[in-house]
């Protein structure tokens, strides 16, 4: 299924957040997520299914000022 | 001086971007005694996760993070952003940034105290970055932030305090809120000075990022700010506009 | 750097003029870390002999001192004061200081300059105070002066660096004499500044006797000058007129 | 014979520096001299005769700037 | 330079008040030349009826007025006092002021971008008093001004332009609209500083109400705000770090 | 205000180097109605004579000549100078500068002070070019100047004036003796602050004729000049740190 | 009947805005009105009835910066 | 004879300043003239002898600040 991660086109198996995740190479990691612009917290990973063109963000701490 | 309820010995807060390497940032954060400092969060690659990497770095600084909104131009985007970074971060601390220029990065008042007023209802403990403005203060307190940011000068520009006059009316207008200058600091003359009006402390980054020696840098500022802190507290002297001899008259010699 | 063959660690030098007690001049002097104190001649009663003691305290506190011709308005008055100081204080170190003018203290540059070649013949080891013109340098460095006292404001007026364009100019004239801004600093920021324009060492008095708490003043005083040293040498970023930022924006969400 | 010491007329018996550094007080005190103007050393004082006038500094270690 | 259509020639905008007589503001006005001034609203006595008076020598120094609505701490106030200036003053022309402390005189940009919203909706012609905000700027221009005008300094302060990079940057940020330095200059040197950013007019009223010789600063403040005005236009040399001979060094003789 | 006995009316004075064209200099120094310009002394080609049509030109513009020893080093190549210049010019006046340093073409003042004693014994009038030292102020009134011109800033920089303190305190000291501010200035706010600090003229020549429209310039300065004067005579109020509302509080209406 | 003009207490005879400006010797002056601090225009004065308290406000050109 | 003027070797075959400026194409010229250092008035032209090796200097009106 053709998802948007990270302002890039995927095409994914999975279809909830959590198992992109572990898809897409991020087990384990310190990680915030987003879907269409909205927050998801690790809780609701499972249960957040993702469809077509869903525009997934996945964040890490990085330099900041 | 407490930032919600923390209250660090070392009034210099830093940021962690633009050093040459992770070790120069780690030994620049080490030797300033710098017990905050302010992270973001950026995308992270499957591939590289390069952010773990970072973040395993911070971690082992042992200091408290302070993540930014930095970059968001939308109250959506802020809170947003600010509810991922709470969670990564295991804070309720943001230094909430919305930038409404992008050539002088100067903050959008309006959408900032929006956001600081949604952010406080979620539970965040907010530091706004803010311009010098007495009522977007004002507005901000009521929305229950409980320290303020403003800006020295354009963040990364180095020049110091670009308004003084005001920098010194928000200090008298607020004596008992916790009051850290932000962005445009280049020096430690200039953080120094920010002390010396009375400001609880200083945050900045590009000055000792970039500078040729950061670790050096990083331990200049901290003295500087230390010796504006102590200043301020040991109460200076008048300035006058006429000289006053040091050395005694009375008992000069006649030669 | 050094004075004479002298190298100091310490880049700040006291005045010990004007505290308020005995006590709070050694606390003051001992906090900052100062290895060179300034002191003058008066004229000593022998009933009370009231010099004597200060001298005892002087020389329990251990530092190298500096007497100074603070007053003399002419050559001769100059000189007679810098003869008896070398027999007093057992040192070949004066600071030279011919007043031409009341109000400000501006030292008269012709007579300084006469005086110092005259003290110099005679084995002295002068710091001429000055102002911060480069072809008074140059004469006095001919007379054989060794370090130079340019002032950054008229003495005991805490104003701070009033021409830093000066100022500038004489450090990238005479970029291996050693340079000591004398008089007129007021705040640590003034310290730290002229420190961070590549000035050796700084000299002040009044900032710190006349501060509310003289001691904690000192300390202030001695972090400043470090982290003004240590910025120059550590190479402070360039100052911009634009905002850069200092968070990446590359990897920024989309949200 | 009347002197002038430290700007104020004394009246001394003694006829040299180092006997009037006595007769005033200064006994042991860390001093420096001058006479009429011009420095007297510590060397010179016992031969250095003081006249009716003389003006006579005693100058001592003291706060300076 | 276009204030809502109306072209004036002079770029000196003066207030009416604290004058020691109405004939020296009478003469103050003509020397200026100014063909613009502010004026309020205040309470009218029946019996005395001051104000008829104000307004006949207003009027017969035939120059636009521009009310204001000094004073106005709320939006609601500050659009009933522009409806009764409206219809007093036959203009549609409004200096929009809401203050937001007392102090500075701060403006609450807040209720200031609110109160133009509703002013301009209801047909005005607002000149809006602001900080140097970027942000608000844009705001109240989105609201329909055509004219901003930003503070120099706190209104009757006389200190000149407080925050010259801010001032900078606005003027940089919108080269098309009429901005007029309002409040603060208390010298000439200030107002042709100001217009040297590349300003367009500047208001004032205390530097000349209350200089000893009003009529002849108000003279002195239209050569300032002309030859301002003139050397933007000019283009002004670059300056330079160091010094460049005028007189040519070729052809100089050998003595 | 006399310089040696002649009266101006316009108290800005102008150079004639630089200029793009002759016609603009002459349309330059007539718009700016100045009355007095500095030239100097070249070599002349026999066969181009050169020289010849300059001085055509200026003598064409009816105005008095002040010839500059510029570029000189030494005292006896001033002397020269002036001597030739005398002649060729026909006037006693001489602008006396005697450099003592190339970057900053700081004056020697020693070297100065000597060739005035020398010039003034030979029956010049000497104009000499100065830093703000009031010793050295002092010695040339003994000289016999009757006019001083300290420098602004290094010729040719434009920076204004870089140490208003040491201006403000030499016009203080010498209220009776013509001062004139000459070099450095780069702009008309700088020409006006110079003499609203009470300089009796000001002199400049570089920020005209380098100026994209030198005749614009010119009459930009000449009005700032004139706005500086009269600002210093009318008496400017004094400048407050918190606000003073300028419209009246009392009447004000309840809405 | 008791109303406030300006701030301060005073009894008038006229009940309306227009009559009551006549009365406290307003007649031709270039005065705006407001009653309880909404602005009344010339033209709806006449009918601008006044009642017990009301609070008006008659203002005139004045000194402004 | 070989002179220098304005700095540059000339060749001159008159031997007073006078002639010399003639000869070099200063007829009527508004100049003033040093040689080898030391001004030499108009009226001493004449009778200024130019020798070997002299320098001379021949100035004119020019641009000044």
């Amino acid at each position: 299924m053709k998802i948007i991660c990270n302002g890039e086109q995927c095409d994914v198996a999975a279809d909830t957040l959590a198992r992109v995740l572990l898809e897409l190479g991020y087990a384990g990691a310190v990680v915030a997520t987003a879907v269409n612009g909205a927050f998801v917290p690790i809780s609701l990973r499972q249960n957040t299914p993702l469809k077509f063109g869903d525009a997934v963000e996945v964040l890490a701490p990085m330099q900041g000022g | 001086m407490k930032f919600y309820g923390h209250e660090p010995c070392s009034r210099l807060l830093l940021g962690t971007a633009q050093y040459p390497s992770p070790a120069i940032l780690s030994d620049a954060i080490k030797l300033s005694g710098t017990e905050i400092v302010t992270v973001s969060l950026r995308r992270e690659s499957g591939a590289t996760r390069a952010g773990q990497g970072f973040w395993s770095i911070v971690r082992d600084l042992d200091v408290k993070v302070l993540p930014n909104t930095a970059g968001c131009h939308s109250v959506k985007e802020a809170i947003s952003t600010a509810e991922m970074a709470r969670e990564v971060f295991q804070t309720a601390w943001i230094k909430l940034e919305v930038i409404g220029d992008d050539d002088t990065l100067q903050p959008d008042m309006f959408a900032t105290v929006e956001a600081a007023r949604i952010l406080i209802s979620e539970g965040f403990e907010v530091f706004p970055y803010m311009t010098e403005d007495l009522v977007v203060a004002e507005k901000l307190l009521q929305a229950g932030c409980q320290v303020l940011m403003p800006w020295g000068a354009p963040i990364g520009s180095g020049r110091g305090l670009n308004n003084v006059y005001g920098l010194r009316s928000l200090r008298a207008h607020f004596p008992d809120v916790p009051l850290i200058v932000d962005a445009g600091i280049g020096l430690p003359s200039h953080a120094a000075a920010a002390m010396e009006l009375g400001y609880d402390a200083v945050l900045l980054n590009t000055a000792v990022a970039k500078a040729v020696d950061p670790v050096q840098m990083a331990g200049a500022f901290a003295k500087a700010v230390a010796a504006g802190r102590e200043a301020f507290l040991a109460g200076p002297m008048e300035q006058r506009d006429m000289a006053a001899p040091s050395t005694p008259l009375i008992g000069k010699a006649f030669l």
